[in-house]
């Protein structure tokens, strides 16, 4: 088994802590290798921002993710860099707001980012509840133990806003999973 | 058994190094290596240690050998342009036989480059960026679990041989993550110098003792010597004797190319009966593990030997493998410069073919299937 | 009086990728600005300007401005300039930097910069941070300040840049803060006319990787304590050592005259003349 | 580029007129803290806005302190 | 034709140097390459050139690569401690183009060394001591009358391929004096960098014409651009796309292989009908030159092949060679530099012996013409 | 009391070489006499002491004293030390540098080491000139003096290392000339007493690559004319700056209490004890 | 080594002697020119030597100025 | 025909300097060419000085001397590191005063040194006084060539001081050449 995901967005929007979360909560299971690679461009802010995820039940070869078993798009850039990477049947997740044109079979969109501005007043809390919409739409990722990376990576004032944002992602999640996803017909897509 | 843990390359690197017993870090901000420093603040001072920013990199160097001539296990990190400011120090490092350890993270180059990718455009500089004639010690972990391991070896190569050692990782190999567990400290071997034996009264500090390496006391104990990075004779004094330089120079070699049989250091994947080698290190050779892989499924009969040590050149391991190989394929991320020790010691042995690219991106598994199909056409 | 649009389509490159690629509240935009407005005053034109930055955020000005622009390495900016202007004297030189590109890494070439007084406009962006790399300590950042890499508080005092600059032979030695986008302006412009190697020190803020460290949560909070941290020269003369002792003195600090590098280089030249 | 140089213009006063050019502001806020008249106020998707046009008096602050040359004060007429 | 002088080799680099149009200099003092600076700080003013004393070796080299961006050739010479800290800004003229010369006087090693002596430490530093893969063209005189012709080629080189070029000396070379015949200056061939030809709004910096090389305005003279050590897109402006990489780097290598053939520049003696040919350079070809002759008065069918371009290594010339002579002898002061280049380019065609000395004293006849004997024994 | 023999006998290194490699009348053995006798009145063992050199004729010194010794590359000597030093605080830490040594390529270092305000005592020997390499212009050559590098006259002023030192944060600067030998040795003796940085300028004649080049024949005219050229502090109060214009001032100019680097640091490492 | 350490010893008072290192005395002529007493004169090979050995007070300055350990003051009996 | 001579001293004897000016008078022969190599210490003083002259009817190869036809030593640690170098027939040429010990067939002793002392109150000027004799005492070196490369290299004082040096040098070497050489037995010679 070899599952691969890969996070993209700008500079700012927390990708490359989405990455290292989720591979942590991935790396707490006794019977999964994680490895998580990452791609910005110079300086912490603007710009390209990537992370992948490589799950795997054996050692992991190749720490790339390059065949998209999942896709996480928070800007249309994003979308575009990743979409050549994307598999088969892969599961493309986007942020409503910022990402509009898009071809793909299975995609989801979630409003990540108007939720965190309307909800919690912090757009920068979007990537906390992408993750937890993630865990209910990757059978590799463990609620509990994505929470529980979070909860040892902050503290106080900062905790206390991500955890929650975190738990509306993981509702939210399990909401649109139920829903279904958008789609397109086979003939529409042309990466 | 130690707990798993997700670690990054850059913190293996960190926690390798306090393993080893590190207890100074000097350094200079630089991407993608600054991890290793920021690791290296948090982590020393409660440890009694220390850590520097110093005000550049040539500074950093100086502080670490210093911080070595008074007894600590010292490292510094840095990427390119602070790898190529520390050159001058190295060649000191070298002649006043201070053992240290130098990691830099290959980003993209030249000069400023593109800082945030990778490349491996430094391999011949960590062996040749220094002037004078010395020998060097290059290691290349392509994994986060090798980072920490060759951390470790590093440091010990380092003590044992009084030597600077330089640990060459990429930007991907840095900012990565693995799931690791590492070994628990009396799983792991350490090398602690020589001290010397005799009163100080009798003590000459350069002179062989069988082995090419002098044992080392540090600044304070007691041993005063006087240590310089010009030629010295066994007292440690300048000379410009030809009967004093030679040997000296010479000594320089031999202490670490007569236990040259025990650096051929480097893990074999299919090479039994392969009829096709892929010799790589690095990053890169995580993308040749898979390829090789799928190869295999194809039927090509393809094997790879990652090479941990890049200097001493890593001859008796490559030369097996061209015994039985008709072809060997070195895949890098610059424009050849391994393939150029491949190509050295092949002697006409074999096909060396290579494959190169300089776009600053990793290479990818299927970039090397499609050479070892076109090989195979 | 603001002339914005001017600016934008007159001296940046607009066709190049922008908004520009520091973060939201960034003082080097700012600085841009004021930069642009007091070339266009100088009476320069764009061809007769070298504009040279070193390595860091504030290394990036030299990409989004219209003149001959240099973007070096990492606090070696002035030694490039040394040989343009020496190669060019009719060239107006300006070189901006970071705190960190011109007092940590590239503090000797600074210092010796000033004791030449070659013709040239230094301008140190002082962030009290190193910007571009993520948030390190800096020799601008204050005592006990935690920064990735002194996260157990800052043990080094900060250098004095004004200071350090006129012991080393700086006859003219500015400061300014972004709050104080005027002065900076003309601070600037004055530097610019004068001949010598001049000195301007601008206390910038970096929200993203200071700001949050020192408890300024936003680039306004930043603004305003330079606001309230800054006082003038006629002021600080009114004002006792105490009081003096959190406070920034802005103004020009230094203003001599001593003869430049070219002129003495000049005067050596005319020996020449003599003998042939 | 996510939203590219829609400009917005307001009028002020007679003469003078603020530009906010929304594909560059960034919402760093700086203009509508400092403008010394209180004229500037966020709108609801962080970017500035002039309360009333009559409240500024276009003195161009907003426009030098601005990092992101994302907010100008041009002549009515233009 | 001109007067016949005494010259020592240091001064000949000068009087090159001011051949070719170079004009401004920047260095710092250091053994054996002092006398350049001396004599550059002596001629260049009343030239109305510019000679400067920096602070270090690093803001040398930053004052002459902005000499060189505002039109002027440039020069800086040093020796190997000063080389080393130079290897950054080197990294840099090679990203940017910055055409630039710089002379490296080499001296006993590692470090300090053997300040006043000789040795040839530095010859894969000055291919190799920069970060990031680049290229370099490094060249190599055995005779004061060479270190002039070389340097004014040197400059050539540096202006037509817009790179550093490395003039690597050694203590011998740079402090002995010949008699010499200088050629006048209607005798001497000057390569000026190529101009943009268009107007200023059509100009696009990096763009390549053809040639791999792009013509380069001055600073002032109306062409406003950028000039970056990012790895830049065509109009100089920072890019970190594969698809804008790629082509740069492989760009600035191919603009100066596609020259390589051009490039093999060496002088050899004897080599139509030996069986035994050296291969050696700098001092050392001295005395080569010497143990051949009187090799050949003993009957022993000995040949030489002098290198005057070590990068791009004359594989060429080398390997016309090998064709002929079961043997090839690489003579150097130093553990084996150039002669790991020459076994890479062997490919196993012939045996490849190698004498190496690292007294840091000169190689004499003798010594070559024992090891002569010895192979023929 | 002088006492020479003692000095010979315990503290230099005579198997090596003696007499020394030194120019006649140079200035350097003079220094190392005065501060072998300091250091014999200090109190500090051999051991205790590690002095370290950069590169140049000033750079030799270390190669002849019997401590534990360490002779670095040119200009970095600060660097080594400061590793040094925080290694092993228990050591007394010398530095001996040239001008050319610790202003030109050590300048960065040298500024760096006084801001830091470790535990080091920083000596700068300054014959204006490089002695070892064959008489170049220096940081400290003054304006017009010829040189092989400056054979039309040094166009460039020279730094005050002194002043320069102070700016940069030392909290100990002190000056003597070779001549004032016995000032010389207290100056030492102090410094060496001290923590902090403490940096200390020899003036010091170099006849071959210096004297000659400025009329000063002989090694007794360089020394008297450092005899003529200085004042001490008490003395230089009571004159007009006209007066001391070509005057050097020696004795101690600066000398402030302040936190060392050490200092902090304990302070910093107290902070831990609390948590474990 | 030319000349080896010969040593040449004077009486100068009751109480102290000044000793010339002749293999370590560079002939810089330092303690000859700034000797306060003008006790020392340079003898025909250079070297400096006490012209009577009662004009020197063993004040020692000779020995603290010369650049070469070469010339020391010493109590009389030693 | 290739002649070869060295010159030996110590640092501050002016060995280099003869060196250049030897070699300057011969390169000023439009039949001979010429290569003069050096070799020192560290630093101007003190130390090892040492300067090779080869002098040839064509193109020199090896410019180095190692094999010598006349060796000039200044001083006895000079004469020791060259004695091995000596042909056969070699002349030595010493300084009466500052070379004690030697042995060879044919030897100059010439006070250089003590002349320079006694007559030019400056011992500096034992070079000038070798030189000069040194143009009698090999065939290549033309006394009046010597004298215009002192001549254009001094000039005010010094020259004043050295050219009568050098005159004095070429009236002894003149009168020493009549006079024959001092020699030891070939037995004695054990180098
Ligand atoms: C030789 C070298 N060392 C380190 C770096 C990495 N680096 C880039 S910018 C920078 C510091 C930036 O700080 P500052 O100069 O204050 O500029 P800012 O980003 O704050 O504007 C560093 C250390 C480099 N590019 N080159
Ligand atoms: C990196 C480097 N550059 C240059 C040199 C050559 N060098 C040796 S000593 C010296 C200068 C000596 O001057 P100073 O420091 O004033 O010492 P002094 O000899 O006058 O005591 C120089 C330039 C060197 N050793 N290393
Ligand atoms: S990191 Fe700081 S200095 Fe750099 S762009 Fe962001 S706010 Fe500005
Ligand atoms: S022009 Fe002045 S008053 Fe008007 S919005 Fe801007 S800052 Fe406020
Ligand atoms: S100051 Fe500029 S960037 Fe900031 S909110 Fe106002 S217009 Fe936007
Ligand atoms: S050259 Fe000058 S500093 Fe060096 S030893 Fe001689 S006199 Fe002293
Ligand atoms: S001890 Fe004093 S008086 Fe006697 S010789 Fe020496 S300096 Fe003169
Ligand atoms: S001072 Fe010393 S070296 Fe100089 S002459 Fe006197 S004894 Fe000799
Ligand atoms: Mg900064
Ligand atoms: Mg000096």
């Amino acid at each position: 088994m070899r599952y691969e995901a890969g996070i993209a967005g700008g500079g700012g929007q927390g990708i490359v802590l989405m990455g290292t979360i989720l591979a942590e909560a991935v790396a707490s299971d006794e019977n999964l290798y994680v490895a998580q690679t990452q791609s910005y461009d110079p300086a912490v802010r603007g710009g390209r921002a990537e992370a992948g995820l490589v799950i795997s039940d054996e050692e992991i070869d190749y720490p790339e993710a390059l065949e998209l078993n999942l896709m996480v798009a928070l800007n249309q850039a994003g979308y575009e860099r990743n979409a050549g990477k994307l598999k088969r049947n892969a599961l493309v997740v986007v942020d409503n707001d910022l990402v509009n044109h898009i071809v793909w079979h299975k995609i989801l969109r979630i409003p990540f980012t108007a939720m965190a501005r309307d909800k919690f007043k912090d757009e920068r809390v979007a990537n906390m509840i992408a993750m937890g919409a993630l865990t209910n739409l990757c059978e590799y990722l463990d609620s509990s133990a994505v929470e529980k990376s979070i909860s040892s990576r902050f503290k106080g004032e900062v905790l206390d806003l991500n955890l929650p944002a975190f738990r509306e992602g993981v509702d939210y999640g399990a909401k649109v999973r139920g829903s279904g996803f958008d789609s397109v017909e086979e003939e529409d897509i042309e990466i | 058994m130690q707990k798993a843990e997700l670690l990054q390359g850059n913190d293996a690197c960190v926690r390798g190094a306090l393993a080893a017993g590190c207890r100074f870090f000097a350094g200079y901000p630089i991407t993608p290596a600054s991890e290793i420093a920021h690791g290296m603040a948090r982590e020393l001072p409660p440890l009694d240690g220390t850590f520097i920013q110093m005000e550049d990199e040539i500074a950093s160097m100086g502080a670490v050998i210093g911080a070595s001539l008074a007894g600590a296990k010292a490292m510094t990190g840095t990427s390119g342009p602070g790898f190529s400011l520390m050159q001058e120090h190295i060649s000191y490092a070298s002649i006043a036989e201070v053992p240290c350890v130098i990691i830099d993270v290959m980003r993209g180059g030249p000069s400023t480059g593109v800082p945030t990718h990778l490349a491996q455009g430094d391999v011949m500089q960590a062996r040749w960026g220094a002037h004078g004639d010395h020998p060097m010690i290059v290691l290349a972990p392509s994994s986060v679990e090798e980072c920490f391991r060759l951390t470790v070896e590093a440091f010990n190569l380092s003590e044992k041989y009084r030597t600077p050692v330089v640990i060459l990782t990429d930007e991907v190999i840095a900012h990565m993550r693995e799931k690791v567990i590492l070994p628990s400290a009396d799983e792991i071997k350490i090398f602690d110098r020589r001290k010397p034996t005799q009163p100080p009264e009798w003590f000459v500090p350069y002179r062989d003792p069988g082995t090419g390496v002098p044992p080392m006391p540090a600044f304070g104990e007691g041993y005063r010597y006087h240590v310089s990075g010009l030629v010295h004779d066994e007292m440690g004094y300048p000379t410009t004797r030809a009967d004093e330089v030679d040997p000296f120079i010479q000594r320089l070699f031999h202490k670490i190319s007569r236990d040259f049989d025990k650096l051929q250091w480097g893990e074999e994947y299919y090479t039994d009966d392969s009829t096709l080698d892929i010799v790589a290190f690095g990053s890169v050779a995580r993308a040749a593990q898979r390829a090789v892989k799928q190869a295999r499924e194809r039927g090509m009969k393809v094997g790879l030997l990652k090479l941990q040590v890049l200097y001493p050149f890593m001859r008796r391991k490559v030369t097996k493998l061209m015994r039985n190989s008709p072809t060997i394929l070195v895949p890098e991320i610059n424009m050849g410069q391994i393939s150029r020790e491949v190509k050295r010691v092949n002697q006409g042995k074999c096909k060396v073919e290579t494959l190169n690219k300089v776009a600053h991106e990793t290479m990818t598994p299927q970039e090397i299937l499609d050479k070892i199909g076109e090989i195979y056409a | 009086m603001p002339n914005g649009r001017h600016i934008i389509y007159d001296y940046l490159r607009t066709t190049k990728r922008f908004p520009h690629m520091w973060c939201p509240g960034c003082g080097l935009g700012t600085f841009l600005g004021a930069f642009l407005r007091a070339v266009d005053k100088s009476g320069y034109t764009k061809d007769q300007i070298v504009l040279i930055s070193g390595i860091g955020c504030s290394g990036r000005i030299s990409t989004y401005a219209d003149f001959n622009t240099l973007h070096t390495t990492h606090g070696r900016a002035l030694t490039f300039a040394t040989g343009i202007k020496l190669t060019k004297p009719g060239l107006k030189v300006i070189v901006i930097m970071g705190d960190g590109d011109a007092t940590a890494i590239g503090g000797n070439h600074f210092i010796h910069a000033a004791r030449r007084n070659l013709d040239i406009t230094a301008i140190v962006i002082n962030n009290s941070v190193y910007g571009m790399t993520g948030g390190q300590v800096s020799p601008e950042t204050p005592l006990d300040v935690r920064t990735t890499t002194s996260p157990y508080g800052n043990v080094e005092s900060p250098f004095d840049i004004c200071k350090l600059a006129e012991a080393a032979g700086a006859a003219f030695v500015a400061r300014s803060t972004v709050y104080h986008v005027k002065l900076m302006e003309r601070l600037i412009g004055r530097a610019i006319d004068r001949k010598g190697f001049d000195v301007l020190e601008i206390i910038s803020q970096c929200p993203v990787q200071y700001g949050r460290r020192v408890g300024l949560k936003s680039p306004v909070e930043m603004l305003q304590w330079q606001k309230d941290h800054a006082v003038t020269q006629e002021k600080a003369r009114g004002m006792s050592e105490e009081d003096l002792k959190d406070k920034i003195r802005i103004g020009a600090l230094v203003d001599n005259e001593a003869p430049t590098y070219q002129e003495k280089l000049d005067a050596m030249k005319q020996s020449f003349k003599g003998v042939e | 580029m996510a939203t590219t140089g829609k400009s917005k213009t307001k009028e002020t006063s007679p003469s003078k007129t603020v530009k906010v050019y929304k594909g560059w502001c960034k919402r760093c806020g700086i203009c509508v803290a400092f403008c010394p008249r209180q004229a500037l106020e966020t709108d609801k998707d962080g970017y500035p806005s002039l309360k009333d046009p009559r409240g500024c008096d276009g003195c161009g602050w907003c426009e030098l302190m601005c990092p992101d040359f994302a907010i100008v004060v041009e002549d009515a007429k233009s």
